[in-house]
């Protein structure tokens, strides 16, 4: 069988052997080129700060590399919307460019410049760009939690924004991702939650964490809407999502896609984890096989819709690209600033300014009872 | 006489005015659209201003928190509220991991204005997971501001300043304080946070009080003056920041200090306050400083141990004339 | 319809008018008058702290009352072994009843006496009796996760004990409580979780914090067998926790049983809370037709294993109990110990004074560098 | 040359000790069961004591805690660890709502013999999800222990007395001490809560120093002794129980304190240290006490920012001659 079975698990999924199911139903040639190349892009990206990581020694925080990750962002990127809003973990960068967050800024984010998305002060794991919408942070259902939030204003406000959050199965260990099921369940909020479930935990299989690998079957009943993926099928993942964000912009929310996928590098760095002995060599090598890009790109190939020529236009301009983000990252500024209080307050209040006046007190009189309490 | 509140009563005049002022003010919180209110403090809001801008909330205190935060993000400024501190616990991964430093992650480009209110139970054998007074922990986190007010005209221009503001900001309100009244002007105004009070003015010995302690502190300082010892009484009504300056300069004065803080002794607001003045003016102290606070123990129940768990004026007498003797 | 649907929830329930499938199956006449003295022992001992709360005030503790609520805490009450452990939260006296804690030492505590549970510190919400195992606290889903360690003891023990939670459907609001369903589906613990859902946390429906009614579906998907209950039929209450409790002590757990029930009261103390209006007067007098005392009160009479006289010695025996330990409460000293610290902390370590001894330590270098950290 | 062992290895080795002692110890973690073994703290455990005592445990910190809690209850003497602080945030409700209240609740009469360990990182971009240091707050809670260890030699001892003992600990490990060496001894020895530690001996000016401040604080001493400053600095070891008499004793003698503490200046356990000499013996300072701490302010991810957030031996050098000046 190759294509994907209707109920997906990790402890199947392997059976499919090579995965031929690659479907361009609904997708024109612009928009496979988009996908392809913002596959490419993201895959190229972390291949080259993973090759520059060591011996340089420049990029000094933990980089949570997504390689073999690459559908999901990139289906996403072609449909949110500027004023959406999206979160995501420690793994982050396959949602920073699916938000269109500018790549010279993740560098010189990472090499802990000025000029950073965050100034040198996140790294990798924290970053967020705020003028995209975009925002992610270490600590496991954060992401989701907060993605709540912004999906309340949007419902608050009766836009038709949506908010987004990408995380893996193991925030969904976590009780603060049930009660954002719940609640936006209960709330019918606006917002796509979107499952990398690619197996582990850090080192922790699924299934040494959760009686089974039945994420959709759990969130259902909350009122959360929910459909697994073959997650390494970007034209799949694209017409699932296209779906579904369309309804959530109609008011049809909560949603949540769980995408079965898998990531080639160690948990964090670019170290060898493989001592920890948690992931067989049958397992990576199925993965591999299905490679995202190479699915997707033997697809486009049968189409006639790239060649090699077209493909290594597509590689060079990507390599262009990253080249000048390293210099861009190389060449700025540390930053300098010391000024504590500054990074970490906001000292004005023109809201407060314009609406409030002054206004004297009196004397307080000191020989009042404290307040009666009941038996409550 | 002036226009008196109570303590809560300007808590809901501030938040009404707040939210007539600015349509992007939301209220969040269990029970906050019930007849109750939160004690009174947020009645008639759901009426006024409708469910979308009034809501209940299940019972998920860590989602609650980032809701707002989310919300804030969108433009929003919510006001959370929890009946007791203890519930908010929950919530502090959202405070601690995200809502204090977002601010700074972001390099200053994101802000999370959103006002968390929290009521410290007292009395009425409310135990120990009903009466627990944090105010340290939050004060000791940086990025948020902490407000610790005593009256209902400093809360109310707190909150005002608080819910308008850009910071995300923590207030810890004494149940006890609530049905206290007080001179509050009717329309909106602030008060600035950073801003220590002085209660009453003394010559012989500073005492700061800290929240709930403040009536009792200024109760002390009364009978204090029969014997002829004149107590100035200070106010620090913010934690975060701390008018550190004010202290000192009363200190500076009058030479001791006594702290009364309405927590545990060891790692609080106290020790915070002794240590600031030491680190400025220690060369000048007549005596040593000393802290009046609950022991290191848990809230008792019994209505026999609940007395002697609180400190009260006369404990505050013993070390007000420690000080000075 | 007179029994209960198959598919229970509260937007329904009141459909059944009179409740009429009681039935004795599997109860004999001793097991059926243990089932009954527990429930009204329970009813008459809430209706006496609620009738002496004031003006007395001399209970200076917040006390949920349980009145409506005597079904479920009576079946455990005749099933739990005393080796078991068992959790409450806020609405502890039945289940502090259930564990067969003493009721002289729940008035001294709630009149903040020496003799009491707790010595005074703990009052009504906090109380815990660890002679008989049974523990609860006023912080919702606490009762819920300890009670997941507790079994986890049980089953690294490999005994047949088992750990007991009983809470309102409120608990389930909390993140909390779905780490302990995660975990304990995962580990398949010894665990029975035990919810009365009365419809209300407080003053807020069900359905004004959750999408549906529909609990058992919940957790279903995270290993957690099952079943919902008319909770005021005691006798479908001890049927059903029987079978749950013994496939339990067979090592087939977890397990959930949701038990549809009512408080009759406000919900906190003797005061009125219905100025919120939050709950129907129809809603009020479908639960009070059906009480749990009187339906199997009603059973009973047409079985004759109950007449006049018979339930006269009951009521008899229950209001000298009652009134007996409330002159013990009114007699006992008050607590005067304030040494703080003893209370707090135990200064003792007799294991570690058994197994450890003392060794000098050297001279620490300090020129010693951090540790090389890495990319993670 | 004595026994040497890494302050990882000395961990490992204690929790070896304990579960060979007793088997009532089990170990709960987030990869406590892998090769990496929490940076090698508990390598191997698994291999020796099988997988019912050495448990990975789901990406769920409240329940970690409580599930520890509750097994405790039935017999048994968990160990919980965590990779990082910040995420045992996330159990501050089971520690401070129930954990921390046990025994005062149940008058006595009830224990939870739980060992809480956990890591503050520092370096390489930890960046300020990863590396804030609590144990203030920790501190301030009554009814739970609190270690610092700052050598291989002390945090085998505590937890040993941890582990088989009674009362709940929690063990704030710097991450930057893992690869120092010490002295320690092969047999399990204990090493008693409360009770301080002079690291080195002097006249002039006490430096009190914490955790992973106290390599650093050893350092700026014999810098200081070429200048003819002679430091004694002093290592509380545990916070709670504090051992303010070892503290007071040794500013009794030198007239000058610096505190120097991993952690954020405000409402931190400096001030804790500082008020508590205060109280006793203020007016025996020649010098105002002095802080040296990180800023009011989160950890910033470049590496061209750590050095400055992180006091270093300098920052303890200028404190200390301010200190003597
Ligand atoms: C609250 C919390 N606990 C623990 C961690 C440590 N941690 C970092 S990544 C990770 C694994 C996350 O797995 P998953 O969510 O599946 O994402 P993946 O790494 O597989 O992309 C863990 C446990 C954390 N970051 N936050
Ligand atoms: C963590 C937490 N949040 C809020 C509260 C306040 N509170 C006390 S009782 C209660 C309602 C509980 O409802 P439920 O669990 O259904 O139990 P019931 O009172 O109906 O028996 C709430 C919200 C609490 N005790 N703990
Ligand atoms: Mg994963
Ligand atoms: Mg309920």
């Amino acid at each position: 069988m190759n294509a994907a079975p209707s109920r997906l698990s990790h402890r199947t999924i392997t059976q499919i052997g090579r995965y031929e199911a690659v479907d361009l139903h609904g997708i024109d040639k612009d928009l496979a080129l988009t996908l392809y190349s913002q596959m490419l892009r993201l895959r190229r990206t972390e291949e080259a700060l993973h090759r520059e990581y060591h011996p340089a020694e420049e990029m000094r925080c933990p980089i949570h590399f997504c390689i073999g990750q690459e559908a999901v962002p990139a289906a996403l990127s072609a449909l949110v919307r500027p004023d959406d809003f999206m979160f995501s973990h420690h793994r982050s960068h396959g949602y920073y460019f699916a938000k269109g967050a500018p790549m010279r800024e993740l560098f010189a984010e990472i090499y802990g410049r000025e000029t950073g998305a965050n100034g040198g002060k996140a790294g990798s794991q924290d970053i967020s760009h705020s003028g995209s919408h975009f925002y992610s942070g270490a600590i496991l259902a954060g992401a989701v939690s907060i993605a709540v939030g912004a999906a309340f204003g949007f419902q608050h406000a009766k836009t038709r924004q949506i908010s987004i959050s990408g995380f893996g199965e193991g925030a969904t260990d976590e009780g603060a991702f049930w009660e954002a099921m719940n609640y936006s369940g209960k709330k019918r909020l606006p917002i796509l939650f979107v499952i990398e479930n690619n197996r582990y935990a850090t080192f922790s299989d699924q299934l040494k964490r959760q009686a089974e690998d039945n994420i959709v079957e759990r969130v259902t009943p909350f009122g959360v809407r929910a459909t697994q993926i073959f997650g390494n099928d970007v034209a799949l993942a694209w017409r699932t999502l296209h779906t579904e964000i369309s309804r959530l912009r109609e008011g049809d929310g909560p949603v949540l896609v769980e995408a079965y996928t898998y990531r080639w590098n160690s948990h964090v760095g670019p170290e060898d984890d493989s001592a920890n002995a948690y992931r067989s060599g049958d397992e990576i090598a199925f993965w591999k096989t299905n490679c995202p890009i190479a699915l997707f790109e033997n697809k486009l190939r049968l189409q006639h819709w790239l060649n090699d020529d077209e493909k290594d236009a597509i590689e060079q301009e990507i390599a262009g690209e990253i080249a000048a983000n390293f210099q861009f990252a190389k060449d700025s500024a540390f930053p300098t600033d010391t000024d504590w209080h500054r990074m970490t307050y906001e000292d004005a209040s023109p809201l407060a300014d314009a609406l409030l006046g002054t206004a004297a007190g009196g004397n307080f009189d000191h020989y009042q009872a404290d307040a009666k309490l009941g038996p409550y | 006489m002036a226009r008196q509140l109570s303590y809560a009563n300007a808590i809901l005049e501030a938040t009404d005015q707040a939210m007539a002022l600015c349509d992007k003010v939301v209220v969040l919180g269990q029970l906050v659209d019930t007849q109750s209110g939160i004690f009174g403090t947020t009645t008639g809001l759901v009426t006024k201003y409708g469910t979308e801008r009034v809501q209940d909330f299940p019972v998920a205190e860590n989602l609650m928190t980032a809701t707002a935060m989310g919300a804030a993000l969108t433009g929003l400024r919510p006001v959370v509220c929890h009946q007791r501190l203890d519930f908010m616990i929950y919530s502090l991964d959202a405070i601690t991991n995200w809502l204090a430093l977002w601010r700074f992650k972001s390099n200053g480009k994101s802000a999370m204005p959103v006002t968390i209110r929290t009521i410290v139970g007292k009395g009425w054998g409310q135990g120990p997971q009903h009466s627990k007074s944090l105010h340290a922990w939050f004060a000791h986190l940086p990025g948020l501001r902490v407000a610790v007010p005593s009256t209902a005209y400093d809360i109310k221009g707190l909150l005002l300043e608080s819910i308008l503001g850009e910071t995300p900001t923590i207030f810890v309100e004494g149940r006890g304080l609530y049905s206290m009244t007080d001179h509050v002007p009717e329309q909106p105004y602030r008060v600035r946070f950073g801003q220590a009070v002085v209660r009453r003015h003394g010559r012989d010995v500073t005492l700061v009080a800290i929240g709930s302690m403040v009536p009792i502190a200024l109760r002390a300082a009364t009978l204090l003056e029969k014997e002829g010892i004149d107590v100035e009484v200070l106010d620090p009504r913010t934690l975060t920041p701390l008018d550190r300056h004010s202290i000192c300069q009363s200190v500076a004065k009058t030479r001791r200090l006594v702290v009364a803080d309405p927590a545990w002794h060891s790692f609080g607001a106290a020790a915070e306050i002794i240590t600031s003045v030491s680190e400025e003016i220690g060369d000048q102290l007549r005596a040593k400083p000393i802290r009046v606070t609950l022991p290191d123990s848990h809230t008792p129940m019994s209505m026999a141990l609940e007395p002697r768990y609180y400190p009260a004026d006369d404990d505050l007498v013993v070390a007000l004339k420690q000080a000075v003797s």
